[in-house]
């Protein structure tokens, strides 16, 4: 729960705790801002490329609220609120059974060389596909059935010494 | 899932150490310094950074070394020399613990001291939990 | 002093994804991706970043933002776009974490994709243990 | 069809280095301590730091009285962190940023040395500021940092 100060600062945290902010998404939080009313989204928007360029985050999550508050249908301001708003973390259920991936890191370490530069999917020890095109060598995979997530990996430049 | 931790102490996030923004930042004594500074917990980077000033007063002078390559760094090629300076996390709560870094130091570095990953972070075991803002550590 | 996490995974350390040295990669699925990738953590970077050829693969494409600030990065100043893209920490063992994370896509990204602070780490409890080279996570 | 692991897959382009790489990363042989520094810089470069740590090692083994050589193995060599004794009575910091949040922007610019709410030497040379802090007696150590902007929570 980030620390809300004693006299509450011009620009608050969007809290998720804070029951105006939807859990699920983030999205919401009280917002109280000292900016002027000005009359245009446009200025409005450049406040917020303001806040942002001055790394001030927490306010520009504030005033994008703002934005929403005041130009509910505006596009642009649907949009910064959306991305902006803090994310919230969930635990989700397993698409694939839990493994390590050992074999391939040890694939990896002993013809990793021969593939340098290229994109290769494996699963354990089998190199399903080799591509220089990362959709390629995704797409070469789909055809070789496996019951587990492939590992995917762009094989780098072979290290010196 | 269960972690051990000997130590823990609060971190600061986005706090400014002069011009600089510091994302994640704790405090640590570096060397023979009579106080903590603070430092930019930094996964991202290769080595620990410290200016020139943060070594000497730790006890650690000292000029260019022209066999270390120069670091690449967003304030562009910066020079220094290579250092191994204990660090010591003063927890907050539970045990203090101590790694001596390797640390790459210059006159040149004009951001703030840094906390990075080889020789310092790569050995320690550590945790940050934003619910309590609390960076945790502990020895392998 | 203990953390319970819901998830963990193998780290990559030291690791090289095609030119970019990543020095502590993990494996998350990026939006509709077929597979996971390798990002880097990076606790010193503000935004997630992503390539656009990540984010049009991830079912994100689109293309710069003149209202979004450039991002300050070793390459320079990179231009792009925020956009918010659900992850998902692959975990070897227990359960997986979901998070909409707040990314900086841009064409002009010459780096690895990137996990970073805001809107990310932040939000979740994560430790890394050099020992078994295990990343943890859990939600906050 | 899926890919036929047995020869190597058609779209593989055989890297023309790879043979060669392995060749010429081979250490010089011990011609001279010069040249083997050298090399070590090589693999600084190349970020290549555990490649760097262990030829330091062999290094020291060839070269065991060169400073240099000694002193790279020294700093390279990765760390070992170890749980010590409390030196300090344990505390939170939480006074000294409350501090630095209220008043950091009037110090823009100086070192400032606090210990809980109180301001202990602030000059824009950060060992003068320490120099005077230590005149004065506290039960721990203070936090040391340079006052800036702070962004307000």
């Amino acid at each position: 729960m980030p620390v809300l100060l004693e006299a509450p600062s011009p620009t608050p945290v969007a809290d998720p705790a804070d029951p105006v902010v939807d859990p699920a998404t983030g999205i919401g939080g009280c917002v109280r801002t000292d900016a002027p009313a000005p009359p245009s989204v446009e200025a409005d928007l450049a406040h917020l490329t303001e806040l942002l360029a001055d790394h001030d985050i927490e306010g520009a999550r504030a005033w994008s609220q703002e934005l929403l508050r005041r130009w509910p249908d505006h596009p642009r301001a649907q949009h910064w609120a959306y991305v902006l708003a803090p994310t919230v973390a969930r635990v989700v259920p397993r698409k694939y059974p839990p493994r390590r991936r050992d074999l391939e890191r040890e694939w990896l370490k002993q013809h990793g060389h021969e593939y340098a530069g290229l994109w290769v999917v494996l699963y354990e020890d089998r190199l399903l596909a080799a591509d220089p095109e990362r959709a390629k060598a995704v797409e070469l995979a789909r055809q070789v059935p496996c019951d587990g997530e492939p590992f995917l990996h762009h094989v780098g430049p072979i290290p010196k010494g | 899932m269960i972690r051990s931790f000997t130590g823990s102490m609060r971190y600061q996030t986005e706090v400014y150490q002069g011009p600089h923004r510091l994302l994640v930042a704790v405090e640590v004594l570096i060397g023979d310094s009579s106080a903590a500074s603070t430092l930019l917990l930094d996964t991202g980077s290769e080595w620990c950074v410290l200016p020139e000033h943060i070594a000497g007063e730790a006890g650690y002078p000292g000029e260019i070394n022209p066999r270390i390559p120069p670091l690449h760094s967003r304030f562009g090629l910066i020079y220094g020399r290579i250092e191994r300076i204990p660090f010591r996390f003063v927890a907050d709560v539970g045990a203090e613990l101590v790694l001596e870094a390797t640390c790459f130091v210059s006159e040149e570095w004009p951001g703030p001291p840094v906390l990075g990953w080889k020789g310092c972070l790569e050995r320690m075991r550590f945790a940050l939990d934003p619910a309590d803002e609390t960076f945790y550590f502990a020895p392998l | 002093m203990l953390r319970t996490f819901t998830g963990q995974a193998s780290y990559d350390s030291d690791v090289y994804l095609g030119p970019h040295r990543l020095l502590v990669a993990v494996r998350v699925t990026i939006g509709d991706m077929a597979t996971s990738a390798l990002l880097l953590l990076d606790t010193g970077s503000e935004w997630c970043v992503l390539s656009e050829a990540n984010a049009a693969q991830a079912g994100y494409p689109g293309e710069a933002d003149p209202e979004t600030p450039p991002l300050h990065s070793r390459f320079g100043l990179i231009y792009g776009r925020i956009e918010r893209i659900p992850f998902r920490f692959v975990a070897d063992v227990g359960e997986e974490l979901v998070l909409d994370a707040t990314c900086f896509v841009s064409a002009d990204w010459p780096g690895p994709p990137v996990l970073g602070w805001k809107g990310c780490l932040e939000r979740m409890r994560f430790a890394l243990d050099p020992a078994d080279e295990m990343f943890s996570f859990a939600t906050l | 069809m899926p890919v036929l692991l047995e020869a190597p897959p058609t779209s593989h382009a055989p890297d023309d280095r790879g043979a060669d790489i392995s060749a010429e990363t081979q250490p010089p042989a011990p011609v001279s301590a010069e040249a083997d520094l050298a090399h070590l810089t090589e693999l600084l470069a190349d970020h290549d730091i555990d490649g760097a740590r262990a030829w330091s090692q062999e290094l020291l083994r060839r070269w065991p009285e060169n400073t240099e050589v000694t002193h790279l193995a020294y700093v390279l060599a990765p760390p070992v962190a170890r749980v010590v004794p409390r030196k300090y009575p344990p505390r939170r910091r939480d006074l000294e940023w409350e501090w630095l949040k209220e008043h950091g922007p009037e110090y823009a610019g100086l070192w400032v040395v606090l210990y809980e709410d109180r301001l202990l030497a602030a000059d824009p040379d950060p060992a003068k500021a320490l120099a005077e802090a230590r005149k004065i007696p506290c039960p721990g150590p203070p936090l040391l940092h340079l006052a800036g902007p702070v962004r307000k929570k």
